[in-house]
């Protein structure tokens, strides 16, 4: 499967989202305003601004990376229904170096060791996970669900313990670099890219398809099966860790309170990378589609069209079922779940 | 002791392998000599896979040696297996159905440029193998492999063991599941690579295919070795009795058909497969009480959807089915299970039993809606019980306990439970598909016995299979299937098993002076 | 055989608990509590007194039929991630079905009985709706059940909170909330003295139980459904619609959700507000269910469990400084446990204690 | 402590809004009160978080039960089910914030004019859109008035905050345009940046926040933006140090004072005094406007004049509000 034709498979789903969702903002505007073509073009371009584009970027940016993270994992046969606690685990970690190292004014110097720190607390954490997953064939959907309510329930606590209350002072966000952007989502581009390049250009890919798709198949070619499945583990809590670490760096402080500042991110992580069927690059493609669908609604909300937020929030939800039902053939790889042993 | 220049290809002393308390292999020795085949017989359960297993890593013996090529070896892994150059091709294959050919192929041992998988590499080097052995694998080498057929893929598996350097190769069962063209040609590879001076271990439950492709044979029960005889000096008889430990009949079995109204009828009828294709092109056919019909032909060949045009697992494109008269054609599947139409499924793994269900609870399958199991909706477990052990008795299923796991039956005791579950049914008609694949020979007998018996009760019955012997022993009428259309009915008394092989092939008995070719024979 | 595994599933569930307790008790003392105290506080918080039996037994009843609802379609091997939306959607019909019956109604008991019931029934048949169409969207659409159903939680909260918020929000209220139920509606205060909890609703939900499993043993339906689960091939062959089944077995699933949405709305809510500050019930019950094995009368044990914790943590916070939010951590860690058999079987073999459990 | 009682001083628990403690703003705003009560009084205080709604009846009961001396239930959504537990615990002292229970003896019941507090913001942002003014790295444009709104959770309690803001905005000036926005969430700062940096980019130079903890991302929308916000209930200047950059001022109501009060009435055993409807009202001295820290003595001086006019104008009942303190 060349890059190209990988867009074009994914090119029909995203795109009918897209279409889907232009119809449905052309909709809501001429109903809204009774206006003539000329207004409408200066609100067009009211909500298609650049800085829409910008935030739409920044908001599918962690996303993308729990995503990447996700399917790696399930793609070597590993549900990691955990990604959303890891994000709040990397989002916490992200603060607390941060603070430590720089109490509540650290440097652009502290964000980056603080994100990479994160990435690495979040690493270990998913170790234990692995292990748990794979030496002690835990089952995957209560294992991952239980790393999310450790999240919820330990990093607010931990941040208590610190800063006397569960979110954390204002630290740092990170710099814009180049036009405006944020150097993670310039980071999320090469990640992106790189897994899609690595899975199926690379040995490793191909050991990691095939761990899911049949193990034993693997495990007779001489590759051991748990061994790529620990990586990918770990990598997919590294990757959420670091999307929530980058959420964090672009906030600028932790948030513990209700369901922490990660507020589902997580969940939506796995939604687009099984919307984008997989596949790297459709994954990402999907969170941007997430993103720019909710940033849509935020530029509906500034120009004034009075949908309301709450229903248009549901906008995305609703165009994923849709888009679901219309093309159905999600596949998922057909050892997951499974615990892999290998004969004695 | 051979004093040969040339130690052994493979040399299995004293092994013993046990699992709990079963001993699948005792004390079994084996030697394979240089560029021969050796073929491994013996009925389910015997310990062939098991012994094979032991050879290519995948388990460890309790106790015994390996010796490869003369000297002595510890397998951890398939990967030592495979760097000592054996290679082997189990019974399910082990492939990643969503890759590539090529990605099968080299996976695990993939060539690589700047940290990336040199296809080009890969491709050459696939190419030169398939060149050598004149395989067709290289023409498919960038389709994902669940899009070609079973033929292929076990090709794709050989390719992939020499591609891995195999000198030994062990072939689990490989004929199972060929249609008789691809048996053919996989013969024809196997020879090929022994006389290019590689070993092969071949594992097979059919005595004639044994005493044809390989050298030496040796036959394995209840996990000992009970001899090996040279294939010229043997003969089937020999191989059934060293098998099950008594003398085995071969013969068509006496008939005396009476046969009676007719009881099932296919009119006109049309189905397509599940890539959408029309694959069976008007079929019409007639089975009277009292008699067994045969469907021959290839697999692929529209057996399968016409099986289950009848029994209601597939919706019917045109054409009409008939149960006694009554038009079914419309009917559900459970709808027609309670007309009385029974059906020995073709994959007893995943459509005829629950795996993880006991037996008793398998009892049950099909049988929910039909007294006294089960009485407007709710069941009563203690009458499906004791169907469970009667089938359980009447079939001699092994190990007779109504509570273990579908699971842990080998292949033969679970295609008797299923076979004593559709009788029990008190069908009006029974369809039988390939009853006796991969099951033992005694098992086979046995099927055979109990479908015979039930046709001289009067019963209507269909058997489909692609095994010649079995058709020609079973049918009372055989028709041969041939791309959706039936080719010729044909007497089994009046025809040899070459000339069933020729229709299979699609090739008329006598050219036929009308020349009339496009039309379907009425069965 | 059977019996061994359950012991062990209970032994599991006892070890996961005292394990993950364990370590909450040092993380306490490391965060500089007392942890003696803390482990009393949750004794008395969940059992101590007959307020905390009854908070323990209110939370119980949810978690129960959550429960019940996920293991249901969790054994047909249908995905129900689904059950929080249809809990919503069933407690919100009850709500809006009452209150716009009502003026109908006789005032006194019997009209409230009256209203009860037909409240409860289209909690049912609404939640049964809700789930029956990502079943229908699965069977015949192909879209994967476990991501339809998260985005129909998020629509349902969504929804209903929108229309709670606008169109069925009660005017007179200065909360975000849906009027009141009549005083009439309400189920009676007997044996336990707590306005949150009747024994109607207990009742209700040992009978949902004892319904559900003798469906899931006892029926032809069930055993279908079991079969669709573990071999879909194997139940088509055998005359199972597996199509109808998917819709079937997801419809039955909504169903109970809906109805513990009907029992909160009724029993516990007397109204119904923003739902997105209802608890996730129907989250956790995805755990309970597994904690039991998707084993309908299992639930009974794991819900109380979890009831016991929630119940606890009400009480710890009232009562002690420890923050809170470590009795949701303690909750995930007991999760997690449960979700490793493994590892117990292993320490019971290293121990010596059951060892031959396999 | 009620089990322990341990403590011969007063006890004192307080039950958090569904929004919960750590908001750096409404709910924290009250318990500040009872840490100060703490230093000046022999009195603990318990803070119980309670997110869920359904929950609360049972949650004042047991704190009930519990034996404390005031319990203090902040936030609206407390008010059905106190009118419940006002009965069952006829002895038990209670304070409500932002209602009040009809007829009840042992209730103190503080209605704060959230409307008045959000005309204010409305008032100072309306001014300062039209002023040129320059701090560090944030300017506004006097060129266009407009001005922004960030909400939390798209609820009618943040609604009216919302409508009245507008009202304050354009009793300054008519014709100026508040663009508004909800993020979704009171915890997910994210949101509430986004939507602040998208007013921000369609012409917004003064935003202000109705969020809870979220709203620190409208803080560093307008810091990374060059333009300034206005903080909410407390002085966020100071409890949003960070931002003080940009902080021009909050609109706040002295909740902390209600509870201090409350709390030493308590403490003095004189409890009927507070018992009853009270107020946080511009009238009464205890809804403002503060200016940040770093602002002290720089906003131009329209600022403090219209402020002013305003607040003489809600003497005067000169001014009518459509919205209630917590609903319209
Ligand atoms: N993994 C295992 N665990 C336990 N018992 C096993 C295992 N594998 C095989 N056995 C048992 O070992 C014996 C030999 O099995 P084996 O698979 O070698 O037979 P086989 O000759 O290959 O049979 P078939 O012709 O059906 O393939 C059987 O009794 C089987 O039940
Ligand atoms: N884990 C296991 N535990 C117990 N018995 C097992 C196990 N795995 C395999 N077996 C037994 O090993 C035997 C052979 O298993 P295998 O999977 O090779 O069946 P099979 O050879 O495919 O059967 P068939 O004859 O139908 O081809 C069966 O009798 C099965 O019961
Ligand atoms: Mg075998
Ligand atoms: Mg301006």
């Amino acid at each position: 499967m060349s890059l190209a034709e990988d867009v074009t498979r994914n090119r029909v789903r995203i795109g009918t989202l897209l279409v889907l969702s232009l119809l449905v903002g052309s909709a809501v505007l001429a109903l809204r305003f009774d206006v003539s073509p000329d207004e409408l073009l200066v609100t067009v371009r009211r909500i298609f601004t650049y800085g829409f584009i910008t935030r739409s970027l920044e908001m599918a940016t962690p996303i993308a990376l729990a995503a990447i993270g996700g399917l790696y994992a399930e793609k070597s046969g590993v549900f990691n229904i955990g990604l959303e606690g890891f994000m709040i685990f990397g989002a916490f970690s992200a603060a607390a170096t941060m603070y430590f190292l720089g109490g509540t004014s650290p440097s652009q110097g502290h964000v980056w060791v603080a994100v990479l720190a994160a990435t690495i607390v979040t690493a270990l954490l998913t170790v234990v996970f692995a292990v748990l997953l794979i030496r002690y064939k835990a089952d995957q959907i209560v294992a991952g669900l239980a790393v999310w309510f450790l999240g919820l329930g330990f990093a607010p606590f931990t941040a208590a313990v610190i800063w006397g209350s569960r979110s954390s002072p204002g630290l740092e966000s990170v710099a814009t670099v180049a036009f405006g952007q944020s150097p993670f989502v310039l980071l999320t581009v090469l990640v992106v890219l790189a897994s899609w390049v690595f899975l199926y250009r690379t040995q490793y890919g191909y050991w990691v398809q095939a761990a899911g798709e049949n193990p034993e198949a693997l495990d007779t070619a001489g590759i051991d099966v748990n061994r790529v499945r620990y990586a990918t583990v770990i990598f997919s809590g590294a990757m959420a860790g670091l999307g929530g670490a980058v959420l964090l760096a672009h906030a600028g402080n932790f948030v513990g309170t209700g369901e922490t500042m990660v507020d589902g991110r997580g969940w939506i992580g796995i939604v687009a990378y099984l919307f984008g069927n997989y596949n790297p690059i459709g994954a990402a493609a999907a969170a941007l589609l997430f993103g720019a669908l909710d940033m849509l609604n935020v530029q509906f909300q500034t120009v004034g069209i009075e949908a309301s937020a709450r229903l248009v929030n549901l906008l995305p939800y609703a165009a994923v079922i849709v888009v679901l039902s219309a093309w159905g053939k999600t596949r998922m790889p057909s050892s997951v779940g499974e615990p892999y042993e290998s004969e004695e | 002791m051979t004093r040969d220049s040339t130690p052994p290809a493979v040399h299995l002393e004293g092994i013993t392998k046990r699992f709990g308390d079963v001993v699948a292999n005792d004390d079994v020795d084996l030697t394979v000599s240089q560029g021969s085949i050796h073929a491994l017989l013996g009925e389910n359960g015997s310990g062939k896979t098991t012994l094979m297993s032991v050879l290519y890593g995948l388990y460890d013996q309790n106790e015994g040696t390996i010796h490869v090529d003369g000297k002595p070896r510890t397998f951890e892994s398939p990967k030592d297996a495979m760097e000592a150059g054996v290679g082997m091709i189990h019974q399910h294959f082990q492939l990643v159905k969503p890759m590539t050919v090529l990605q099968n192929v080299v996976l695990g041992h993939e060539p690589t440029e700047n940290g990336l998988v040199d296809e080009a590499a890969a491709r050459e080097e696939i190419e030169a193998i398939c060149s050598r052995y004149d395989f067709d694998v290289d023409r498919h080498l960038d389709s994902p492999v669940e899009e070609l057929d079973l033929g292929i893929q076990q090709r794709v598996e050989i390719v992939k063991s020499l591609y891995r350097g195999a000198e030994v190769l062990i072939l689990d069962e490989p004929t199972a599941v060929l249609t008789p063209q691809e048996v053919e040609s996989l013969i024809d590879v196997m020879t090929d690579l022994r006389d290019d001076g590689r070993s092969l271990i071949f594992i097979t439950h059919k005595l004639d295919e044994a005493l044809s492709v390989a050298d030496e044979i040796t036959v394995l029960r209840d996990g000992e070795a009970v001899g090996t005889v040279p294939a010229d000096e043997a003969t089937e008889q020999d191989l059934a009795r060293m098998m099950v430990g008594r003398e085995v009949v071969f013969d068509r079995l006496s008939r005396e058909t009476s046969t009676g109204d007719s009881v099932l009828e296919v009119e006109e009828l049309r189905m397509r497969s599940d890539r959408g294709r029309e694959s069976v092109h008007g079929v019409d056919l007639t089975v009277r009480e009292g008699e067994i019909l045969g469907i021959a032909g290839v697999q692929g060949n529209g057996q399968s959807e016409l099986v289950e045009g009848i029994t209601g697992l597939r919706s019917v494109e045109d054409g009409a089915v008939r149960l006694r008269g009554t038009e079914i054609t419309g009917m559900s599947r459970r709808d027609r299970i309670e007309a009385g139409i029974a059906y020995i499924p073709e994959d007893r793994q995943t459509e005829g039993l629950v795996q993880d269900y006991t037996l008793v609870r398998n009892a049950l399958l099909g049988n929910q809606t039909v007294e006294p199991y089960a009485d407007d909706g709710i069941l009563d477990w203690s009458a499906v019980r004791r169907h469970a052990e009667e089938i359980i008795e009447e079939f001699d299923v092994q190990p007779p306990n109504p509570d273990t796991d579908a699971a842990s039956l080998s292949g033969g005791n679970q295609q008797k439970f299923i076979v004593g579950r559709e009788i029990g049914h008190d069908p009006e008609v029974m369809i039988a598909s390939h009853p006796t694949r991969g099951v033992d020979i005694g098992s086979i007998e046995f099927i055979h016995n109990r479908l015979i018996e039930l046709r001289d009760e009067g019963l209507a019955i269909v058997v489909v299979s692609s095994k010649l012997e079995e058709i020609r022993k079973l049918a009372d009428r055989i028709a041969v299937m041939y791309e959706g259309e039936f080719i010729d009915i044909v007497d089994p008394e009046a025809v040899t098993e070459e000339e069933i092989g020729l229709l299979m092939a699609g090739q008329s008995l006598e050219e036929t002076s009308d020349g009339e070719t496009d039309r379907g024979v009425q069965a | 055989m059977l019996e061994a595994s359950v012991l062990e599933r209970i032994g599991i569930a006892i070890a996961s608990t005292a394990l993950a307790l364990l370590i909450g008790l040092v993380i306490v003392a490391a965060a500089g509590h007392n942890p003696a105290r803390f482990a009393y506080q949750l004794i008395v918080g969940s059992f101590g007194s007959g307020r905390a039996v009854a908070r323990t037994l209110r939370y119980s009843v949810l978690f129960v039929l959550a429960g019940v609802a996920v293991a249901i379609a969790f054994r047909a091997g249908v995905f129900n991630i689904g059950v929080q939306g249809q809990f919503v959607v069933g407690g919100f019909t009850t709500v809006v079905t009452i209150v716009s019956l009502a003026p109908y109604l006789p005032e006194g008991t019997i009209g409230g009985v009256v209203l009860v019931v037909v409240g409860t029934v289209a909690a049912i048949v609404a939640g049964g709706l809700y789930a029956a169409f990502p079943g229908v969207l699965k069977a015949y659409g192909d879209a994967n059940e476990i991501i339809t159903t998260i985005m129909l939680n998020f629509i349902a909260i969504g929804f209903v909170g929108w229309l709670v918020a606008g169109r069925f929000g009660d005017p007179e209220a200065t909360a975000t909330r849906t009027e009141r139920l009549p005083d009439n509606v309400g189920f009676p205060s007997i044996l336990f003295d707590d306005p949150n909890l009747s024994i109607v609703g207990i009742v209700v939900t040992l009978a949902v139980v004892a319904l559900v499993a003798a469906i899931m043993t006892r029926t032809r339906f069930g055993y279908d459904m079991v079969t669709s689960g573990h071999q879909e091939r194997a139940a088509t062959y055998s005359g199972v619609d597996a199509k109808r089944m998917i819709v079937s077995t997801m419809t039955f699933s909504g169903m109970v959700a809906g109805l513990a949405g009907a029992i909160f709305a009724i029993m516990i809510q007397g109204y119904f507000t923003d739902p997105s500050g209802i608890g996730n019930y129907g989250f956790d019950a995805i755990a309970v269910s597994l904690l039991a094995a998707n084993n309908p009368v299992g639930v009974i044990p794991a819900g109380l469990l979890f009831g016991g914790l929630e119940s606890a943590g009400s009480h710890v916070q009232i009562n002690s400084d420890v923050p809170v939010q470590l009795i949701d951590g303690i909750v995930g860690l007991v999760v997690l446990f449960v979700a490793v058999p493994e590892l117990f079987r292993m320490l019971a073999q290293r121990t010596g204690l059951g060892g031959d459990a396999e | 402590m009620g089990d322990d009682g341990e403590s011969a001083g007063t006890n004192v628990a307080i039950i958090s809004s569904p929004a919960g403690f750590d908001d750096n703003a409404f709910n924290d705003n009250a318990v500040e009160g009872l840490e100060e009560a703490s230093n000046d009084f022999d009195l603990e205080y318990t803070t119980i978080e309670e997110t869920e709604e359904a929950q609360y009846e049972s949650t004042q009961a047991d704190a009930a039960e519990s034996g404390y001396d005031l319990i203090i239930c902040v936030g609206d959504n407390h008010t059905d089910p106190l009118a419940t537990n006002v009965e069952q615990y006829p002895d038990q002292n209670w304070m409500l914030i932002n209602n009040m229970i009809d007829g009840a003896d042992n209730v103190s019941g503080w209605i704060e004019m959230n409307n008045e507090m959000s005309f204010l913001a409305g008032v100072v942002a309306g001014v300062m859109t039209d002023e040129e003014f320059a701090h560090e790295d944030s300017e506004t444009n006097p060129d266009e008035s407009i001005v922004g709104f960030v909400g939390g959770e798209d609820i009618p309690l943040i609604r009216a905050f919302e409508q009245s803001y507008v009202e304050g905005v354009e009793w300054v000036n008519d014709d100026a345009e508040v663009l508004t926005g909800y993020g979704g969430s009171f915890s997910d700062t994210g949101a509430a940046n986004d939507v602040a940096e998208s007013q921000i980019d369609d012409g917004a130079d003064i935003v202000w926040h109705a969020a809870s903890a979220a709203g620190a991302g409208a803080f560093s929308a307008a810091q990374d933006n060059g333009r300034f916000a206005l903080g909410v209930d407390v002085d966020q200047s100071v409890t949003e140090e960070q931002y003080q950059d940009v902080i021009l001022g909050s609109a706040v109501k002295a909740l902390n004072e209600a509870t201090y009060q409350v709390s030493e009435a308590v403490v003095e055993d004189d409890f009927e005094s507070v018992v009853g409807e009270q107020n946080l009202s511009i009238e009464d001295g205890s809804i403002d406007f503060v200016v940040g820290q770093a602002f002290e003595g720089e906003l131009p001086d329209s600022v403090e004049q219209t402020l002013a006019d305003a607040k003489e104008a809600f003497e005067n009942d000169e001014i009518e509000l459509t919205c209630g303190p917590t609903s319209c």
